[in-house]
């Protein structure tokens, strides 16, 4: 397995060197270089951070608590700025991104409209879209019913468990088909159940789109290695991406990958790399 | 304030016992009718000539204001003394204020409706067409209603200010003739004005009065300040200019001009009439009987105040 | 939000909390407990009441105070009786005026605050003046309106406009830029316009705010109105309680006076009910201000 | 949090983003960037204030108004150093008025919402009853006020707080009843005694509300000092600024009047920003209002 | 395996029915007896939960998502009133218990106080219990260290990524030595190194301090099994509690149980019975 583990961060930096550091791949939905992000009060929460991420790929995040896996996301949607480095999304800055109407994602936390009940709070996408309220609801109930909370489209979420506000906030960023989905541990609060049906979904989801690109922190390395095709590895203090795992299995991939000795050969891996 | 009122007490029983004496001073609080002017020249003369001391008083002046009371506060008790228009003293008693009346400063109204020099005004009726600033409730428009036709006069409050009249050459104002006509010219209008007195109605102005009850406890300190109202009026006639420096400081917010203006404008009010022959305060009770019906004529007040009970001229040396 | 409503029962009131710990009392007629319920709300109003106007009359009679100088209870009923249709027509002017500036100004501020919300330069260069304009003594501006619009109804609503913008205006702004940044985040990346993000998110999130505002206001748009007809009214009958306690204070009338006055709360207290009335509506599901 | 600040330099001026995004400005000395910032935050307004007083000025020269009806700046400014020493005696006296009046109403309004938030009952039963006093228009009371306080700063403060105490209170009652539910259950399973709910989570989490009261009540505060001194009477400089202007609008001396008004804005814009400066310091660090 | 199910519920209802339903056992910490609740919307969340918790017991709660755990948890310290049956909390009524200051929680969500700092945040318990402030002080460094995050005493509650905010909500109830601590998924927004060092500090805490039971919710089956002397397993709709398992390993645990086969055959037991 260790074979597998590709040094990906070298090989890039010196592509970058050799093209230039304003050339852009237009093949490569997100790209870091040497990306670093320093906040107001000092923390260094980010440093030289290289990553391509290509179209159709599914890269999941690990790293320790605090190791700045949400900053990289907040750079990529362009809620923060990067201090040093380049970074291009969709082709453009990252604050330009937003604008193609092509991203969606999953906060941290699940963060609902307090004054909208459920079904009005996973349509907002497609509201502030303008798509009519008709197709806007039908929508939302279908994403409500992938997870599990068809039931409650009128409830509102302070009536709702901290597992389900969660769900509500995957459904909401599930309703529209975006090229780029970013998901900052969406299923941490979930039971193993909804958990893997909920990951079965997912996966077939963005096997169906073709073009969809999925970003997905999560501190399950199980999960991590299910899911993904690329499996990014952060050590923290200051942050930085100490290895790129590429998860070499095909998809569909269902319950034989998770007992497959290949998987457990993974998932070391993975966990030996975040132990160093 | 009811403090004042216990000081003063005390401070009087002191004085009645050692009034022979005369070295024990009285404190009590004389309060305005409006902010100091020349209308309120003799007390202020009394003030700062002394006469007051010199009777064994110490007053302490407070000025009035729009939304100040004087009838309220005498007959609160809160002040001893106080300063207040005739018809406003009718209508406190009528309310069931005990007020008695000891001297009128002005021996007529000064009030006059004020117009843009030029317009056809000669009398009450010609104001039908215009606009009318009057203050809310004041009795005299009341007697003019009811004695002119003045349904066509466009009524509006007058709340103190003369930008809206100045701006407007058709529209009355009310005024003192001691005052607004002044500010006016100074500011390049020319203006006339009509007494209101010509239609008949004409109080007593800056009439001085107490409660009847201290008046009746505190005899002495009546007449020693009724002496010093005679002997500061006879002061402000010699020297008004002296007197006037001492209202200017009292509130800077008037000018000596308009000071000598007013005083001017107010000498036949305050000197001559029935003042030539009686004396500066003169008061007599077919004036008064007179105010009365006019003001129970339009229902200002009701009926049953005798003129003789509320007024007493025995602290006026003239009278 | 459960146990709100608890500790009103039963920390607040100290009383035990029968309806939950004993399953007999959960037995008990709905009926009953609503009527007990009802009557403990209004209980302690009902008795504030008796008591302050109770002690009022009780001190004055005992201090035997003229009326002229501050009336009883009782004086003020037989003035108001006494008075009876000058009054409700007085009351009726001053409620046009109070609530037609009223509600100007609402729509006036939370639309300027709107725009002011939309970027710090503006908010930053606009802001003072409006503080000042606020805060230019009305008394100096009344000459000036009155020029401009004439005595009346027009020039009252202006006064009462100009007294009761400003809270609206600071409250509201205030809420707007209260925003929870998770929110407006949410909103940007999903490429809300400016439109969008005010209307559907800070507005609002800004509501406990505007609420707060209103309530400020709609009380001072009473006082506005009562000031303007003192200053710009029209004389005589057709004027609103600013003249009617001008006449009652020239002509001493002070129990009539204290009527007026008395009215003049109570009407903005009821508008002030209504206010809060809307506010318990569409607050009570979400915001803690108004949860039952 | 950081967004905001970029959308403040990048969206709302719609400059170019030129600090982030080319490497070669950053090394730009720190001290032009600084100069560079504090010219455009302080230009809006440098802007707006010519402007604003070019065009009164021009418009009136214009239209050949008379300055006595509507003054133009620089009659104002002839009128302010004439009076000059006046105009600072009663800029003084109202700001004492004003401020003491302002500092009791925070003082009370503070209190008296801590208890009547300390439990709806006292809420429902005593808050009518403030909204009443609130709305009992202050000409009916000033008479009995001066009879038993006498005229003078007593009674002005007493108006001035009349008029400030209400919007503190209602926005700190409002806050107080906004606190987070988590964290009132967390300051409650910790077994916190009301008063350390009240002084270590409420009054902390109001404070936003706290001070959008006192935004408000801060201006009121002067246009109660100058209703009080207007109404209340004191002669000469303890009249302040209420007596100048009725003095100046008896005397038709409108430039000054303005003279008077504008100080008195000038005044209140002052203690507005004092306490803008406070609110910032106070939030900065955590609320979304106040944030950088 | 199996055999270690107990059918404690049937017999817990037999005990009550026996011994009449107002009478205390004075041993028991924390007793639910036919406990309802059915919140002011209809949402049924809980019913006849039966539930006998002694003193010194680390009990896990497992299961799906919204089947009523926080709402358990809410009634046994008070934050919300059962609708039915009976429920004491250290020999008294739920309301009272707090006030004995033995209670210690973890709630769902951080709850920190934005204006405060750390340090500030964890003493806030000892704050309110007037303790001085350099001891409090003192406390509060010692657990922030316990959680990892010494470093960050001055930090603001804003500058802090999100497991870094859970664990400071911890270390605030690990600050006092209750005798009840409620934990509602503190560990699930951490990474697995960081969640496997709290779980060994927790459980060291516990054994040394004789007297203290621990309620812990989590949707990781391991960590329940790991943790705990017995699982509570529930069903959602309306929430049961379907089963009390009790592992039956001696403390103190370490890395060799969780590779020992017991583990997994608890593991296995779990799972199936939550499958149910
Ligand atoms: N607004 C901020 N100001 C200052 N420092 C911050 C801010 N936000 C995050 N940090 C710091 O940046 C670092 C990385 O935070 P980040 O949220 O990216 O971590 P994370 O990998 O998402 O962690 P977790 O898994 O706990 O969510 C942390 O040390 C945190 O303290
Ligand atoms: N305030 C409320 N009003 C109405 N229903 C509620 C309320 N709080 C929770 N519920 C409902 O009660 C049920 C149980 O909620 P609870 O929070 O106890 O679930 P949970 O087991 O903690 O779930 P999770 O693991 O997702 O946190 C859910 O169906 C939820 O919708
Ligand atoms: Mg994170
Ligand atoms: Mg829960």
């Amino acid at each position: 397995m260790e074979r597998q583990i590709m040094t990906r961060i070298s090989s890039q930096a010196e592509a970058a060197a050799a093209t230039g550091i304003d050339r852009h791949h237009p093949q490569n939905l997100v790209e870091l270089k040497n990306i670093d992000k320093v906040y107001p009060n000092g923390t260094v929460a980010v440093e030289r951070a290289n990553l391509d991420i290509a179209e159709n790929e599914f890269f999941c995040f690990v790293g320790p608590s605090g190791c700045g896996k949400s900053t990289i996301f907040n750079m990529i949607t362009g809620l923060t700025e990067h201090t040093g480095g380049e970074l291009s999304v969709l082709g453009t800055e990252s604050k330009e991104a937003r604008k193609e109407n092509e991203i969606a994602f999953v906060f941290q936390e699940p963060t609902l409209l307090p004054w909208n009940n459920l079904l009005e709070n996973v349509s907002l996408p497609l509201k502030l879209r303008k798509v009519p309220k008709k197709q806007r609801h039908e929508e939302g109930e279908r994403v409500l019913e992938l997870v599990g909370l068809k039931d409650y489209t009128k409830s509102l979420p302070s009536q709702l468990s901290g597992g389900m506000k969660m769900r509500v906030s995957i459904a909401r960023a599930l309703i529209s088909r975006p090229k780029l989905l970013l998901m900052d541990e969406p299923f941490g609060a979930l039971d193993e159940f909804t958990r893997q049906s909920l990951q079965d979904e997912l996966l077939r989801i963005w096997s169906q789109d073709q073009r969809m690109t999925v970003l997905f922190i999560t501190h399950n390395v199980f999960e991590a290695v299910y899911l993904s095709s690329q499996v990014v590895v952060m050590t923290p203090s200051p942050g930085r991406i100490s290895d790129v795992i590429q998860i070499d299995e095909p998809f569909p991939r269902g319950e034989n990958f998770r007992v497959a000795p290949s998987f457990s050969q993974y998932v070391q891996s993975v966990t030996s790399s975040l132990e160093h | 304030g009811e403090e004042g009122a216990d000081d003063a007490t005390g401070a009087e029983e002191e004085g009645s016992d050692t009034e022979d004496g005369g070295e024990e001073i009285e404190e009590v609080d004389l309060v305005l009718n409006w902010f100091p002017k020349s209308q309120q020249g003799g007390f202020f003369a009394a003030q700062s000539q002394g006469y007051f001391e010199e009777n064994g008083l110490g007053v302490n002046i407070e000025p009035g204001g729009p939304e100040v009371s004087s009838v309220q506060m005498v007959s609160s008790g809160s002040t001893e003394f106080g300063l207040a228009h005739a018809d406003q003293i009718l209508i406190a008693i009528d309310q069931g204020a005990d007020l008695v009346a000891l001297s009128a400063s002005l021996q007529n109204s000064p009030q006059a409706m004020m117009f843009h020099e030029g317009e056809d005004i000669e009398d009450f009726e010609d104001m039908n067409g215009r606009t009318a600033y009057v203050e809310s409730g004041i009795p005299y428009w009341d007697y003019l209603n009811e004695h002119y036709d003045l349904s066509g006069v466009d009524e509006q409050s007058y709340s103190g200010e003369h930008a809206t009249f100045a701006n407007d050459t058709e529209s009355v104002s009310q005024s003192f003739v001691t005052s607004e006509p002044y500010f006016m010219e100074r500011e390049g209008i020319d203006t006339e004005t009509l007494l209101v007195s010509e239609s008949g109605f004409d109080p007593y102005n800056v009439v001085l009065f107490v409660e009847r009850e201290y008046l009746d406890e505190n005899e002495e300190a009546v007449a020693g300040f009724m002496e010093a109202f005679e002997d500061g009026w006879d002061y402000y006639a010699e020297e008004p200019e002296e007197v006037n420096e001492v209202i200017h400081e009292a509130d800077e917010n008037i000018a000596l001009d308009e000071l000598e203006f007013e005083t001017e404008t107010q000498e036949e009010f305050v000197y001559e009439g029935d003042a030539a022959e009686h004396g500066v305060g003169h008061m007599d009770v077919e004036r008064w009987s007179e105010l009365i019906e006019q003001l129970e004529k339009i229902d200002v007040i009701g009926e049953g105040i005798e003129a003789e009970e509320i007024f007493t001229t025995d602290y006026l040396s003239g009278s | 939000m459960e146990r709100k409503q608890e500790e009103r029962v039963g920390e607040s009131l100290t009383l035990p909390n029968l309806s939950q710990s004993k399953p007999a009392v959960n037995q008990r007629s709905k009926m009953t407990e609503f009527v007990r319920r009802k009557a403990l709300q209004i209980l302690p109003s009902v008795t504030l009441f008796v008591v302050f106007f109770g002690a009022w009359e009780l001190i004055l009679r005992l201090a035997d105070i003229a009326p002229f100088i501050f009336p009883k209870p009782s004086d003020i009923v037989v003035a108001a009786q006494g008075n009876w249709v000058n009054l409700l027509g007085a009351a009726q002017a001053t409620t046009t005026g109070a609530l037609a500036g009223f509600a100007i100004s609402t729509v006036l501020a939370i639309s300027m605050a709107i725009i002011l919300s939309l970027s710090k330069w503006i908010e930053k260069s606009v802001y003072p003046y409006i503080v000042i304009l606020q805060t230019i003594p009305i008394v100096a501006v009344i000459p000036i309106i009155v020029i401009w619009f004439g005595a009346g109804i027009q020039s009252i609503i202006i006064v009462v406009f100009l007294i009761s913008f400003f809270p609206i205006l600071t409250n509201t702004l205030i809420g707007l830029n209260s925003t929870d940044q998770n929110m407006k985040n949410l909103f940007y990346l999903y490429n809300a316009s400016r439109f969008q993000t005010i209307f559907k998110l800070r507005i609002p999130a800004a509501l406990p705010y505007i609420v707060a505002g209103l309530k400020i206001s709609c009380t001072l748009a009473f006082i506005g109105a009562i000031v303007g007809e003192y200053m710009a009214g029209i004389g005589g009958a057709e004027g609103g309680l600013g003249q009617a306690i001008t006449v009652a204070a020239t002509r001493l009338e002070t129990p009539y006076l204290f009527a007026c006055g008395l009215t003049a709360s109570l009407l903005s207290v009821t508008v002030y009910q209504i206010v809060t009335k809307l506010s318990e509506r569409m607050l009570s599901s979400w915001h803690e201000s108004e949860m039952k």
